[in-house]
């Protein structure tokens, strides 16, 4: 057996028994070492059903079941000596055509109704079949981006900078772990969690006191909302404050409003 | 530069579609400018830019929206001549593989099991793969049932790569019609497909010598 | 289209200009035309297309040629509004950047001179004001010594950023406490007398200079 294909390019080139093919047979008549060439370009049993129902102008809303399945598995039969992988799928066929064929044979009920018709299942499968075949071929024909559409893509200087950088919980939890490392070699600075509250009241007092310049004392502290432990904190931050000299507090006599601004001197 | 006309962010929106290698998004697109913009303002950009292509002559590009946004393309009757630039353009899919798309595209989302029953053949790994590959498919989920299946489904990409806005726009699917035979075409197009099987024929030849 | 005039070759020039991701030598221009074209007519083309998009205003792109041949860019000027669009991978702050942070965070307001003093070595003045560009950070007031350095303290934004609602949601430094690094168990609990031994060590080091 002498068989060599080459299909570098598109088309056929085919050489069975040294003689060249570039072009398919009119028919599928076929000298029996390429009949597996045809029927791989067959996607299935489904489609060469499909095939045969064409070729011999069947019915397929009436499909003669002895004529088709003489045919179908006539093909199979010359296919199964030369490639038994490939028939797998094609012989559950040949079983099911046989199966359909004689069921119609057996002695039908008197009132026989259309659903009953052995073949419904195989029909409604090779259209639905077709419907894909059919729809596949128009989804082809479309134009792709990159075969038939070229899309826009010029150049352009990327530049890096302008995305912010991000920083996660773990990076600042991780960085404060560092400082208190170094921090028990270096540092003179007490460092407690206890403070941190209060540390940022002071912030937040020293913001609104830049803002307003001079705020009597009650002004900041929101008696309605806050609760006590958030007035208590308040109250220290501005005692911390007063004692790192940050702001100043006044009082004009006893019983006037005390005041705070920022200490300037 | 000032943003204080349209002309300057239509400029913008341009140099931003003509750069950019996938359709940008009207979301992308608000995050070009730093003042905020209507989404209505620059739906109405993107029309006045259209047009300003479209009344330029001889036309070269055309503004057009796809499933996943704009994108600049060139005039479909210009390919011939660009494609001259790349010899090696990606092949075109075997029919097995757009049958299986096609399958995908249309009944979506669907297993492995119902592209084998629809088409009655085993599905190709290598077809799910290479569409896969493409982004033109992705799993979408599983199926609830024994061996919770994946279900596949086409992505934007796929609409995108064919031009299309939606899935609506796809052909449409035609029930049996009763059509006059025609030789099979796909007869001849589907040829290398056959090379697998070559091999095989080869293999036999050599172990008969 | 019937390449009947230098118009038109110039929009098929300018399409394949527009979508090609690489410029383009006069060889790949050339090969766009099935006619032979002399370089010296296609070198005309592209200044003639180089001047159109010049005269356009305002302008988006610009045809330049570069060490390979030709190709459209992005005006400089929009490049930073086009950057919105792909932003890179977000940079990390330096580990300097984040102690310093830290530090502010967790015990403002503070003084350069308190996280100097705190790290133990020199704050990099753009440090701060990366952080203070971020708008992360910024000063509250002045400490009333010598110098009246400036108070900084971290924003309102900084919370945002992390998704905080208070200072107070920052992690605990209790949770840092059993970290294998600290030898002293109670190391802020007791902190004082840590503070008389780095003080010490200090001293140390100072006198060994």
């Amino acid at each position: 057996m002498q068989s060599i294909l080459t299909n570098d390019k598109p088309g056929i080139d085919a050489r069975i028994h040294g003689e060249r093919y570039t072009e398919l047979p009119r028919d599928l008549y076929i000298p029996p070492d390429a009949l597996e060439v045809y029927l791989e370009t067959f996607e299935g049993p489904l489609d060469l059903l499909l095939y045969l129902i064409r070729k011999h102008n069947l019915d397929i809303l009436d499909i003669p079941m002895a004529e088709l399945t003489r045919q179908y598995i006539g093909y199979v039969e010359k296919m199964q000596a030369i490639n038994l992988e490939l028939a797998a799928d094609y012989l559950l066929m040949s079983a099911m055509l046989i199966e359909i064929k004689s069921r119609m044979l057996l002695p039908r009920p008197t009132e026989v109704e259309s659903e009953d018709d052995p073949r419904a299942e195989l029909v409604r499968r090779l259209m639905e079949y077709e419907a894909i075949k059919l729809v596949a071929q128009k989804l082809d024909e479309l134009p792709q981006v990159g075969l038939d559409l070229m899309v826009a893509n010029a150049y352009f200087e990327k530049i890096v900078h302008v995305q912010a950088t991000q920083v996660s919980m773990e990076d600042l939890m991780l960085a404060w772990q560092n400082v208190l490392k170094r921090a028990s070699h270096f540092a003179h600075h007490k460092v407690g969690m206890a403070e941190l509250s209060v540390r940022e009241h002071m912030s937040q007092i020293l913001r609104k006191l830049k803002a307003q310049n001079m705020m009597e004392f009650s002004a900041l502290f929101d008696i309605e909302t806050d609760g006590i432990p958030k007035l208590i904190v308040c109250f220290l931050a501005i005692l911390e404050l007063a004692r790192e000299g940050l702001v100043k507090i006044t009082q004009q006599s006893a019983f006037t409003p005390v005041y705070l601004k920022i200490n300037q001197s | 530069m000032e943003l204080n006309n349209t002309t300057q962010m239509k400029m913008i929106l341009e140099a931003a579609l003509l750069t950019s290698p996938i359709p940008l998004s009207l979301d992308d697109m608000l995050r070009l400018f730093s003042e905020r913009i209507e989404r209505a303002t620059l739906r109405m950009l993107l029309d006045e830019l259209k047009q300003d292509w479209q009344a330029r002559t001889p036309i070269s590009m055309e503004l057009v929206e796809v499933a996943s946004g704009w994108r600049f393309q060139a005039l479909p009757e210009l390919t011939p001549y660009l494609s001259r630039l790349n010899p090696d353009r990606p092949h075109r899919y075997s029919r097995a593989a757009m049958e299986t798309l096609a399958i995908i595209a249309y009944r979506q989302p669907v297993t492995r099991g119902d592209i084998e029953e629809l088409r009655g053949v085993a599905v190709n790994p290598n077809t799910m793969r290479q569409l896969q590959e493409r982004d033109w498919i992705d799993v979408v989920g599983q199926r609830d049932v024994p061996g919770r299946p994946s279900l596949y489904a086409t992505t934007k990409t796929f609409l995108d790569d064919l031009n299309l806005k939606s899935l609506a726009d796809l052909p449409a699917m035609e029930t049996f019609i009763e059509q006059p035979f025609v030789e099979e075409k796909p007869l001849v197009e589907e040829w290398p497909e056959v090379t697998a099987h070559v091999d095989f024929l080869d293999n036999g030849a050599s172990s008969a010598n």
